[in-house]
C-alpha cells in the first residue's frame, strides 16, 4: 500500500535559513497517500518555514519538494488545486462574517462547497455567529471558522496544518482530531505541527523532529 | 477562475465599503491638497486656470500613492495573501483583480471628484472634460504601478514612507501626460497624442504590473 | 512498508553527497572574495593613472573652448559621470536579472554593489552640471530634459538602495531589489521619452544644451580618457564593496556552521 | 601649453569656482566612498567569522 507509486508528498534535503541564521537542513520524506506527518521542535526550530517551504510559499535554499514526483515549483497551480494550507494567521477578514469569509476562500480556491457552509457552521457550533462580522467573535470562535474550510475541501489529497489544535477547547479539538483521522483514513495526506501531542492517526504517523 | 477574480473584487469592494472612512478620507485629502494651492497662490483667476491641470494631476498622484498602503497589507497581516499565492489560479490574475477592486475605491472617486475642482479653478467646461478623461486613464495605471511599490513593501517597517519613493518616479511619465493633455487643450492644440500616449501607458502597465506585482509578492512572501 | 524509510535517511553518507550543490552556490561567493581582493589594487591604480592622464589633456592639451572660453573643462567629469551613472544603472539591471533568474548570489550582490557608485556619479552629473551651467546660462538649474531625466535616475538609485535597507533578510533585499531594478530599467525609457516631450512643449524653459559646438580631439580625448578612468574606479569600488558584502553575509554563516546549531531532521 | 603662470591655471579664465567646484567635489565624493568602503569592509572583517 505504501509503494513508490503512491506517495504524495517528497522531500529531498531541504534546507532553510531566516535571515542569516540556518534553520534546518538535510530534511528528507516521503509521505505516502493515507498518512499523517508529525513535525516536532522546539520554538524557533523551523517548523513553520518548513511546512510554508512544503506548501512552496518559501524557497528553500537547498533541496526540493515534489508532489506525486513532480518539483513543486515547476507544478504550482496543479500543486495547489490538491492542497489546503492552513497557517498562523487565520485568514479571515475582520469586516466579514465567516460565512462571506468561507464562500471567498471557497470561490478563491475554485472549490464547490458553498452549499455546505450552512452544514458546516451548525456542526461547528458557529451557526449563532455565522452572520456577525470576524471581530466580534471570541478566539476560539476564529479558530473554528478559519478551521471550517477543511470540512469543505475535503477532496483537496493534502492538508499542510499549523498547529490546528491552539485555541481549540477539547470538544472541537476532539472534532478536529476526527476529521483529520477521517481524512487520513481515506486516503489523504496529512502534515501537521501541534504543541499538544495529538496524534490524528495513531500507527500511521511519520515524526519528523527538527533542532535536535 | 473566472469566479475567483471576480470574487476578489466583489470582496475587495465588499471591504472597501465597510472601511469606507478610509477610502473617505484620502478624497478629503485630495480635495484639501487641491485648496491649498489657491490659498498659497492667491486668487488671481488667471493663474489659477494656468496652475489648475498640473495641481489637480499632481494631488491626484499623491492621493493614490497613499492608498496604496491599504492595497496589500491588510491582506498581509490577516493571512488573506498567503492563500493567494496558494489558489490554483495564476497570481498575475487574483492580483490584477485586487488592483481592478483598488482602482474602483481609489481612482474612480478621485476621477469623479476632479470635474468639481476643476470648476473651482475656474476651467472651461471642455478643458474639465478632458481632465477628467485622462484622470480616467491615468489614475489605473497609477494603481497598476503603485502595486508594484506596494507589493514589494508588504511587511516591512518602513513601507509608509518607502512606498513613494519607490512608486513616484516610476509614476512620472503618467504625470507628464495626464498634465500634459489638460494644458494642450486649454492652449488650444488639442488633447489627442495626449490622450493616445496616456492609454498606451495603461495598456503597457496593464501588461506589465501584474506580472512585476505577482512576482514581487511572492518575493516578499518568502 | 516502507514506512521507516519514508523518514529521513541514514546521516552520513547522503550528506557528503549533498555538498555538492551546497559548494555551488555557497562557495561562490567565498571563492569569488580573495579574487576581488587581489583585482581592486589594480582597477584603482589604472583609475589613478587614466585620470591624471585625462585631466593632463583636460586641462594641458585640450585648447581653449572658443564659445565658452575655459570654464568648459567641467565637461571631463561632467560627460563621464553622466555616461556612467546610465553605463551603471544598466549594468546593475543586468546582474540583478541575472541574480533573479538563475538564482546566483553573487550577481545579485554585485548588483547591491554597484547601486551606490552609481547613485554617486549621478550626483556628481547634477552638482557639475549646475556649476557649468550657472556661468554659461545664468542660472543653476533648468528643467531640461537631460537634467530632470538626470534628476530622476538619482531618484531611482535611492529608491533601489533605500528598498535593500529597509529589508532585512538579505535573500529577499537581493530578490525584491532586482524586480525594482528590471521595472525601473524598462521605465527608463519611458521616462527619458517622456520627459523630452514635456520639455519640448514647455519652450520657455529649454536651453539649448549641446556640449560643446565644436569639439577639438583632444578635447574627446580626454573625456574619453576620464570615463575610462571612471569605468576602472567603478568597477574597483565594486569590488571592494562586494567583498565587504561577501564577508558580512557569509561571516555570520560560518558563524553559524562552527557554532553547529540545528542540523538536520530526524524522524523517530 | 596653456596657462602663462600657476595663477592663470587657477583663474580658469575666470570661472575658477566652477571649475574647481566641480573638480573638488568630484574628489570629495571619491574620497568619501572610498573612506566608508575601507571602514565598511573592516567592520565586516572585525565581526566574528568575517573573513579578512
Amino acid at each position: 500500500m505504501t509503494s513508490a507509486a503512491s506517495v504524495l508528498l517528497s522531500a529531498a534535503r531541504l534546507e532553510c535559513r531566516r535571515g542569516r541564521r540556518r534553520l534546518f537542513s538535510e530534511v528528507s520524506f516521503a509521505l505516502p497517500a493515507g498518512r499523517a506527518l508529525l513535525v516536532s521542535g522546539r520554538n524557533g526550530a523551523g517548523k513553520t518555514t518548513l511546512l510554508r517551504a512544503l506548501c512552496g510559499l518559501t524557497r528553500p535554499e537547498v533541496g526540493e519538494v515534489a508532489w506525486r514526483g513532480r518539483a513543486v515549483r515547476d507544478h504550482r497551480d496543479e500543486y495547489h488545486a490538491e492542497l489546503v494550507f492552513l497557517g498562523h494567521h487565520s485568514a479571515l477578514k475582520d469586516d466579514l462574517t465567516p460565512e462571506e469569509n468561507l464562500r471567498c476562500a471557497l470561490e478563491l480556491g475554485g472549490d464547490d462547497g458553498a452549499a455546505h457552509v450552512a452544514a458546516t457552521f451548525e456542526r461547528l457550533g458557529l451557526a449563532a455567529c455565522a452572520r456577525l462580522p470576524v471581530r466580534s467573535l471570541s478566539q476560539g470562535q476564529r479558530r473554528r471558522a478559519a478551521l471550517a474550510r477543511l470540512w469543505l475541501s475535503r477532496a483537496r489529497p493534502l492538508w499542510i496544518l499549523d498547529e490546528p489544535f491552539v485555541a481549540l477547547d477539547a470538544e472541537s479539538t476532539a472534532t478536529l482530531a476526527g476529521l483529520l483521522r477521517a481524512h487520513v483514513d481515506g486516503g489523504g495526506a496529512l502534515v501537521y505541527t501541534t504543541h499538544q501531542e495529538i496524534d490524528v492517526a495513531p500507527g500511521r504517523t511519520e515524526r519528523l523532529a527538527l533542532g535536535d | 477562475m473566472w469566479r475567483a477574480l471576480k470574487g476578489i473584487f466583489a470582496r475587495d469592494l465588499a471591504l472597501a465599503w465597510r472601511q469606507r472612512a478610509d477610502v473617505l478620507s484620502s478624497l478629503v485629502f485630495f480635495v484639501m491638497v487641491v485648496s491649498l494651492f489657491p490659498l498659497g497662490l492667491g486668487p488671481e483667476p488667471a493663474t489659477l486656470r494656468a496652475i489648475a491641470p498640473g495641481v489637480l494631476w499632481v494631488a491626484a498622484l499623491l492621493s493614490s500613492t497613499l492608498a496604496l498602503g491599504r492595497l496589500f497589507a491588510g491582506d498581509h497581516a490577516d493571512g488573506t495573501l498567503e492563500q493567494m499565492l496558494l489558489a490554483p489560479q495564476p497570481l498575475a490574475f487574483l492580483v490584477l483583480s485586487k488592483i481592478a477592486a483598488h482602482w474602483v475605491a481609489a481612482g474612480l472617486p478621485l476621477t469623479a471628484m476632479a470635474p468639481l475642482l476643476g470648476l473651482q479653478f475656474d476651467m472651461a467646461p471642455a478643458d474639465i472634460a478632458v481632465l477628467t478623461a485622462t484622470l480616467a486613464l491615468g489614475t489605473p495605471a497609477l494603481s497598476l504601478i503603485g502595486a508594484i511599490g506596494a507589493a514589494l513593501t508588504v511587511g516591512l517597517r518602513g513601507a509608509a514612507v518607502l512606498v513613494p519613493l519607490l512608486v513616484l518616479p516610476l509614476a512620472i511619465p503618467v504625470l507628464i501626460f495626464g498634465a500634459g493633455a489638460v494644458d494642450a487643450a486649454e492652449a488650444g492644440r488639442g488633447a489627442g497624442a495626449h490622450l493616445s500616449l496616456l492609454g498606451g501607458l495603461l495598456a503597457f502597465a496593464l501588461a506589465g504590473a501584474p506580472l512585476a506585482c505577482a512576482a514581487a509578492l511572492r518575493i516578499s512572501l518568502d | 512498508m516502507a514506512s521507516s524509510d519514508s523518514g529521513n535517511h541514514a546521516p552520513g553518507a547522503p550528506r557528503r553527497a549533498a555538498a555538492g550543490p551546497l559548494w555551488l552556490r555557497y562557495a561562490a561567493p567565498v571563492a569569488f572574495a580573495p579574487l576581488a581582493r587581489r583585482m581592486t589594487p589594480w582597477f584603482f591604480a589604472a583609475a589613478a593613472v587614466l585620470a591624471v592622464a585625462g585631466l593632463y589633456i583636460g586641462f594641458f592639451v585640450a585648447p581653449t573652448d572658443a564659445q565658452q572660453g575655459e570654464v568648459y573643462r567641467v565637461i571631463f567629469i561632467h560627460v563621464p559621470a553622466a555616461w556612467m551613472s546610465m553605463f551603471i544603472y544598466l549594468v546593475m539591471a543586468f546582474w540583478a536579472a541575472v541574480g533573479l533568474a538563475f538564482n546566483t548570489r553573487l550577481s545579485a550582490m554585485m548588483a547591491s554593489a554597484l547601486a551606490p557608485t552609481g547613485a554617486m556619479f549621478t550626483f556628481l552629473a547634477l552638482w557639475t552640471g549646475a556649476l557649468w551651467g550657472k556661468p554659461t546660462w545664468g542660472t543653476w538649474w533648468v528643467w531640461d530634459a537631460r537634467l530632470t531625466s538626470e534628476l530622476i535616475l538619482l531618484f531611482l538609485y535611492v529608491g533601489f538602495i533605500a528598498l535593500q535597507a529597509a529589508i532585512d533578510d538579505p535573500r529577499r533585499a537581493d530578490r525584491a531589489g532586482a524586480v525594482l531594478a528590471i521595472v525601473g530599467v524598462v521605465n527608463v525609457p519611458i521616462i527619458y521619452f517622456s520627459v523630452r516631450w514635456w520639455n519640448t512643449l514647455h519652450q520657455g524653459a529649454s536651453v539649448s544644451l549641446t556640449a560643446a559646438p565644436k569639439m577639438a580631439a583632444t578635447m574627446l580625448t580626454g573625456m574619453l580618457v576620464m570615463t575610462l578612468a571612471c569605468w576602472m574606479y567603478a568597477i574597483g569600488a565594486a569590488l571592494w564593496r562586494v567583498r565587504a558584502i561577501i564577508a558580512e553575509r557569509e561571516g555570520d554563516a560560518a558563524v553559524e556552521e562552527q557554532s553547529g546549531t540545528e542540523r538536520g531532521g530526524r524522524t523517530t | 601649453m596653456n596657462w602663462g603662470s600657476a595663477g592663470d591655471f587657477l583663474a580658469m579664465g575666470g570661472h575658477g569656482l566652477y571649475v574647481w567646484g566641480s573638480y573638488a567635489v568630484s574628489a570629495a565624493a571619491v574620497l568619501v566612498e572610498v573612506l566608508g568602503l575601507r571602514a565598511r569592509l573592516r567592520r565586516a572583517a572585525a565581526q566574528p567569522g568575517g573573513q579578512p
